[in-house]
């Protein structure tokens, strides 16, 4: 099962990766991280299906996915 | 004539409108990237043509075949883009082609950064390309002037069948000043129309032929010569400084172009409040440079310091001024960084609290 | 105990880019990282930033690095792969780098087969200078320098570097990817392994086209910006492979009905 | 007699505007002024900020190291200027991004809670023209009327900016004001 | 009273050029004149020397005349026309020149669509500066910066450039001719009115690129040297029209099967 | 060790070679074309790598990459090509890469002609390009020492960290004369291995990044101070010139460099059998500049006679060297026309015939 | 009828024209011109069909044809 | 003690070639010696020449504005360089190509029909080596058998050339012997 997990400061706010996630299950925070960005956040954890869409997409590299136990993959990469 | 509050690129740009200049080639480069912007939007209202070029190579290149067909076009970088111009410079200043170069200095070597500088002196008072020749070099100390000084550039540049280079630093380029134009300006040469240009020959007149070609060595020196000549005539009339505190009597005198000497006469006003009298010599003409001027305030002061944003480049020609009569100091920044008027104010302190005749620290 | 399936390559040095929110340059960085760790090549990998929003590349990545002169990035690479054959060597170039000011030394690397790979990001504007005119910006696309929107009568129409170098006689592989969804990065990430597979194979000189988005100067959101490029640009600079070494050469033919072969006069 | 000032803020918080407007209005008044922007590398999203200077004499040194006055829009301004801030000159703090208060106890402080008071007023755009009001209340290096004027001009396409804007200004001024200093 | 039914053409003046016996290059140059002579624009045509042997072109053509830096004649030429359109603006430029240092110079000012016409002399060789490898230089062909022959595997292969330029979207007229043989010539000359014609109605940018021999650094007899040029590069250089202005763009497709335009995720 | 007739430009490339430059880029142009011809027949005999560039912005930058990568690495190219590498050369400089560039002067400026000039030493020696940066420059007379200054260019360079430009003129690359190659030379200096180099990056050592941008100003001003102390250092340790006959007692000193100063060395010959003393500093290193020496020199001398092959460009160091202490005379031809020893035993008499205090004509 | 007329000393003696002459009736002088070289001459005129091949083949311009009376042409030019 | 000479003539008339073979006789026979070819624009067709300079002391100007001896192999080099030529000096006419005698009187000249020696010799690109021998045996500037050393090692890779070379070079030596002059 997966999860998925967002640095903060990492993030720049271009939500770009709540634009991708087939879910819909990220969304953008209230609060405003060091640089000055209001930053994405999981909404929905359990509904991932660690498709990896969110990490591809972030040009930051803030997202990390972490997997417990075996996953099936959609795809390769 | 009313009072624009305008960014130096834009009064530049507008100068040269307003100057007649009818074509600009440029690429872009920070920090005068709002002098391109502001013609590509300008000059299709006054009919005029704005290329962007696919380098500054080309860009020099193209201002070859504009101005070689008798119009009146400029171009404008930085530093690096500058050394890019440097053959098609020569070539310029071998075929005699009246053009105007804007370059907005940045700090060097190499990409360097993009924050003032006056690293580029050297290069463009002596030894920009290969080959004899030289350019006619304004330095603008406000807006205003940098506007000014492009509508003299393009009169110069016509006049003397030459490049001119308007010589500015990043803050010149991105400060907003207020600046006018005279509505009735008249060029301050007499200007004779362009026979040479090469617009088609109908036998009328004869053949127009742009060239920086002479593979016979008897002929090429025979230009070469024509072109000292003419330097020589530049050296002898168009020498431009401004003097500051020239007639007061004075303990030491500064010599700084550009926006250094903006700071330097801050520094000046606070010294004078605190009793200390310091003239300045404001070259604004970098070539010809204005050796006498120099020489002649030196003479009454007991020593010299020159400012610069750079590793001592101008000192060059305050040392063939001086000759050795008056010991020379030097306060410089470097790499963006700029001088303040406190760090010059200090420096002159220390220059006369010390013994005048010590040797020069440059 | 869970596993990380997803992080950050080691190729990638873990600081913050200066690039804007949502722009595509980060994620190309990542997918170059990602090939070079996969291909074990990072250790002997020299690349070479360009002029350009990525100029401070050499910052990014966690190989040796050259930053060139604008445009000149392909004759860097060029002295740096004949000096030391046995490393792999790209550069990573925009559009106003590669197209406009470095048009001669990119034909000219990739004429010469020299074994490098190129990674060319299109994103159809000058970014770091503030959103000037390129030579692949589009028609009617409004720059700094074209005001009031491209005027092809004026500036012509945009340049396709993978279409006109893949005319060039010498082998080569090129190809056009974009990063602008994730599928499509993930397709772009497999070109790019292609690329650099055949520098490591010594095959022959490699170029990957990405096109990129620039929201800052294109002046709208990260998200719009990804529905203009495929708007677009995608229309205009159709992705795929346009030449693979062994693919013979892919230059046009004489109109036919014109001048000819005639021979000889007698 | 001179006034001069670093405004400093996020890129987008209209920081390069109000400086513009500031001096424009100088210029009006007949006064000698420069207007020099922060150009480089924070233009890649981070911090922006640009300094103005007001005189009756030709303005010297566009590049003020020890400004009279700072304005400062978020954090990493006030951590970058407030050190360069002349003793008793004028800081003015956007108390709705900064958290922190002064470090600094020579010089005076206008705290302006810019972005909520924008809000209230219903233009959330607005705190650059609320801290330009602070700044004219605390010091009147020109006259509000003179800034009003500008703004009309500047914004003379859409009239509804227009008076939100000037509602802005004034109330910005009323805070500085009741703080007004000589800089 | 005889009739004379060939003789010198206007445009072209009555000097000796500084050519090599049985140079090609004058056979072009009589060419252009004749084409200026027949279309009755010498009065308002200002042609660009190069710099190459034909360097001083400009002591040969009876019209004024620009002398431009190595390669950039295209630049110079844009200068030209853009400042006086009603110019005829030519440029006359060696493969050295054209397709070596002026690569950037040609692309974008055939890229532009400026509207000029570009004389390519491609005679395979440096000549003026005494036979070092050019970029069109044939594979295995001696010259004097590649003593045994030019080797594909170090050098590339040659240049096509009518290929090349004919993939640009701008429209353009663009084609490949010879002098080798006179009825050759006589081709080579209708392809030089139809580019001066498409200039002359303002249409488009045009280019002809022209075979040439040199006798001299091919280290050959004249003779010899159209026989070489026949057997050597008529193979890798098709004669004929590879561009017209309304004749649609011609570059090549993404080869089948390769990424596609797969769109977004979802 | 064994002499060798050469032409200058094959005694250069051979020079390269034996002094282990492994890699050469560059396009040809006349008069150096032997340069490149040569390297690209030699190279391959020895593993070395020839590559003709696209052009000389190529090649500097062809330049750039190799010799980040550690090696030792040159080209060559006469004046307009030169001026092409300007931004390449600040660039180079700004990075700190050792190389080697060799410039066979023509006459300019624009095309100019094909014959031997000096008109490129300001370029050489002040304003090659943007940013304060300095390039080592030695000016061989004789084919020997071509080669020998080329092979202590790549040491200098090497121990320097700095581009060095062996500045001849086209009679150095044209001219024929016999040449010997030490079998067994060693580098003029202690060489330290170029951990610098940018070879792979393994974490054994700090990652290597060949760079000249540092757009912090403050890190950017710290560049650029250590690059000054690295010119000062140079500017006190490798100034070189050749006396001649300043043991006699003179009347009158020459100051010339290159093919010229041959010419006034046979001058000098023909003035002694006349009973005339004329010594002569002839500088090998034109920058760092020998003012010293120059000064020390003109200090026993009643005038000074500068000769060159341009308008009048190191007299500016001389210049700098006398600061008016003593009259300085010129004399010199330009666009290929070459002066002769009589010419200059004229000028000698007639300098001398003259009364020593006049004004210099230069 | 047509006439060819080779001026001498335009002539740089590449023999292009000899080669380019369907008649074959032009060859080489064995005197040489001003420049020092053999240069082209007519060697039989009447039977010259005034196919222009070797004034259009000439890089020197060196050959002029001249027509007494109307005479038809194989090809335009 | 200094032999100067400028040799010049057609392309292709081996002008360049007998040059270097002199002065490396020279250099063989511990001479200091220079070769100065002509370049540019002559190089295309036109003319051609060299000068060569064979010294006791180190060569000063390897360029001679008016050398000791001037080989004239036609008309326009006859033209160019007979002004130069030093009073007393040393005049090599080829007479085959040249038609006219020496304008000057107050030099030695040395008639050589040398083309149609070299026919005779069945050796007609032989002139040059003609030439030279008359050099040679004028001015004595370098040994006959020195320069014939060199000319064997040139040629080595075809012998045949060497021998007509080596006779040619002894004819001209003959005519030049007789006309010996001491420049
Ligand atoms: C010689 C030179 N000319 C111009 C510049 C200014 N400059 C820096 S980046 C750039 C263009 C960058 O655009 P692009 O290559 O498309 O990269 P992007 O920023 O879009 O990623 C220019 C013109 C320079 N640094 N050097
Ligand atoms: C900047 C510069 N680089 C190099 C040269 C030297 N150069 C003169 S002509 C030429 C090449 C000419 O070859 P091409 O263009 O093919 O013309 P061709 O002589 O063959 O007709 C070169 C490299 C130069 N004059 N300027
Ligand atoms: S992995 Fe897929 S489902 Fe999970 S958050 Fe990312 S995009 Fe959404
Ligand atoms: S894509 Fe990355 S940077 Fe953008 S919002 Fe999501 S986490 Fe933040
Ligand atoms: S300006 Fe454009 S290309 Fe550059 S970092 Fe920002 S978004 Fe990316
Ligand atoms: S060198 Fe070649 S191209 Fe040049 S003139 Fe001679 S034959 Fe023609
Ligand atoms: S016109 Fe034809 S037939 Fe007559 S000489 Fe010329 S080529 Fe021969
Ligand atoms: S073609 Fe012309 S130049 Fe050649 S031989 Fe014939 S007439 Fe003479
Ligand atoms: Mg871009
Ligand atoms: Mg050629």
């Amino acid at each position: 099962m997966s999860q998925i997990v967002i640095s903060p400061d990492r993030c720049k706010g271009c939500e770009l990766c709540v634009q991708a996630c087939p879910q819909q299950i990220l969304g953008m925070s209230r609060k405003i991280n060091a640089k000055g960005y209001f930053y994405a956040e999981v909404v929905e954890q359990p509904r991932c299906i660690g498709c990896r869409l969110c990490c591809i997409t972030c040009p930051d590299v803030a997202i990390e996915m972490r997997v417990h136990g075996t996953m099936y993959h959609y795809f390769a990469y | 004539m009313t009072k624009k509050l305008m960014k130096g690129s834009e009064a530049i740009g507008e100068a040269a409108v307003q100057a007649g200049c009818h074509l600009f080639f440029g690429y872009p480069i920070t920090p005068q990237n709002e002098i391109p912007e502001y013609m590509s939007m300008r000059l299709p209202q006054v009919g005029g043509t704005f290329v962007q070029a696919e380098s500054e190579v080309a860009a020099s290149n193209m201002l070859y075949g504009a101005a070689g067909s008798g119009e009146r076009v400029m171009t404008s970088s930085s530093s690096p883009g500058i050394s890019l111009m440097a053959e098609g410079i020569s070539y310029l200043a071998g075929a005699q082609l009246p053009v105007v170069i804007v370059n907005i200095m940045r700090a060097g070597p190499g990409l360097g950064g993009i924050l003032p500088a006056q690293g580029d002196y050297l290069q463009a008072t002596k030894g920009m390309a290969h080959g004899d020749f030289r350019l006619l070099v304004l330095a603008p100390w406000s807006v205003q002037e940098a506007a000014d000084l492009v509508q003299d550039a393009f009169d110069l540049a016509d006049y003397y069948r030459n490049p001119v280079m308007v010589l500015g630093d990043g803050l010149i380029g991105q400060m907003m000043e207020p600046v006018e134009f005279a509505d009735d300006r008249v060029p301050i040469k007499e200007l004779p129309p362009k026979g040479w240009a090469a617009t088609g020959h109908d036998g009328s007149k004869p053949r127009s032929v742009i060239n920086s070609l002479f593979l016979d060595p008897e002929e090429l020196e025979r230009h070469n010569l024509r072109l000292k000549e003419k330097y020589d005539l530049i050296e002898r009339d168009e020498v431009r400084f401004e003097a500051v505190n020239l007639d007061a009597d004075y303990d030491l005198l500064i010599v700084a172009y550009g926006t250094v000497a903006r700071v330097c006469s801050t520094a000046i006003e606070e010294l004078a409040d605190s009793g200390v009298t310091v003239a300045m010599v404001r070259p604004i003409t970098l070539w010809p440079y204005p050796y006498l001027a120099v020489r002649e305030a030196a003479d009454r002061a007991t020593a010299v310091l020159v400012v610069e944003l750079s590793a001592g480049q101008m000192i060059e020609d305050v040392r063939l001024a001086l000759e050795g009569t008056k010991p020379i100091h030097f306060l410089n920044r470097m790499g963006g960084m700029l001088v303040s008027p406190d760090a010059v104010a200090d420096k002159v302190r220390e220059i006369l609290g010390a013994d005048a005749g010590e040797v020069s620290d440059a | 105990m869970p596993e990380t399936v997803f992080s950050r390559p080691e190729s990638l040095r873990d600081v913050t880019t200066h690039y804007c929110p949502g722009c595509t340059h980060g994620v190309i960085h990542r997918l170059v990282a990602e090939v070079l760790d996969e291909l074990g090549v990072r250790q002997r990998t020299v690349g070479i930033a360009p002029v350009g929003c990525s100029v401070l590349a050499y910052n990014y990545f966690e190989t040796d690095f050259h930053e060139a002169s604008h445009g000149r990035a392909p004759a860097v690479a060029t002295g740096i792969k004949r000096a030391r054959p046995d490393l792999i060597v790209f550069t990573y170039q925009g559009d106003g780098d590669l197209a406009s000011i470095g048009m001669a030394e990119i034909v000219h690397c990739a004429n010469r087969g020299e074994k490098v790979t190129v990674v060319f990001v299109n994103n159809a504007i000058y970014g770091m200078t503030g959103g000037q005119m390129a030579p692949t910006t589009m028609p009617g696309q409004v720059a700094t320098t074209c005001p009031l929107g491209r005027d092809v009568d004026l500036a012509g129409h945009p340049i396709r570097i993978a279409e006109m170098l893949s005319t060039l006689r010498t082998p080569a592989f090129i190809a056009r990817c974009s990063v602008h969804t994730p599928l499509l990065a993930v397709n772009a990430k497999e070109m790019l392994r292609r690329a650099f597979t055949h520098q490591v194979e010594g095959r022959c000189f490699s170029l990957v086209e990405v096109l990129s988005t620039c929201p800052t100067n294109w002046g709208v959101p990260p998200g719009e910006a990804t529905r203009w490029l495929e708007k677009n640009m995608l229309p205009y600079y159709p992705l795929g492979v346009f030449k693979t070494p062994d693919g013979g050469s892919r230059e046009p033919a004489p109109l036919s009905g014109s001048g000819g072969r005639s021979g000889h006069a007698e | 007699m001179q006034n001069d000032v670093i405004m400093a803020g996020f890129g987008g918080q209209g920081i390069l505007l109000i400086g513009k407007i500031l001096a424009y209005a100088g210029m009006r008044e007949g006064k000698e002024v420069s207007w020099l922007p922060s150009y480089g590398p924070e233009m890649r999203g981070g911090t922006c900020n640009c300094t103005v200077v007001i005189s009756d004499r030709p303005v010297g040194s566009p590049v003020i190291r020890s400004p009279r006055a700072v304005v400062a829009m978020n954090l990493p301004s006030l951590d970058k200027f407030e050190p360069d801030l002349r003793p008793g000159g004028l800081l003015i703090i956007n108390t709705s991004l900064i958290d922190r208060g002064a470090a600094r106890d020579d010089v005076t402080v206008v705290s302006v809670p810019a972005n909520e008071i924008a809000n209230e007023l219903g233009n959330p755009r607005g705190a650059n023209m609320i801290a330009l009001g602070a700044y004219l209340g605390a010091t009147g290096a020109v006259s509000l009327d003179g800034v009003i004027e500008v703004v009309r001009e500047t914004f003379a396409a859409k009239p509804a900016v227009v008076d939100v804007n000037i509602t802005a200004l004034r109330r910005g001024h009323e805070i500085g004001a009741a703080h007004a200093v000589a800089v």
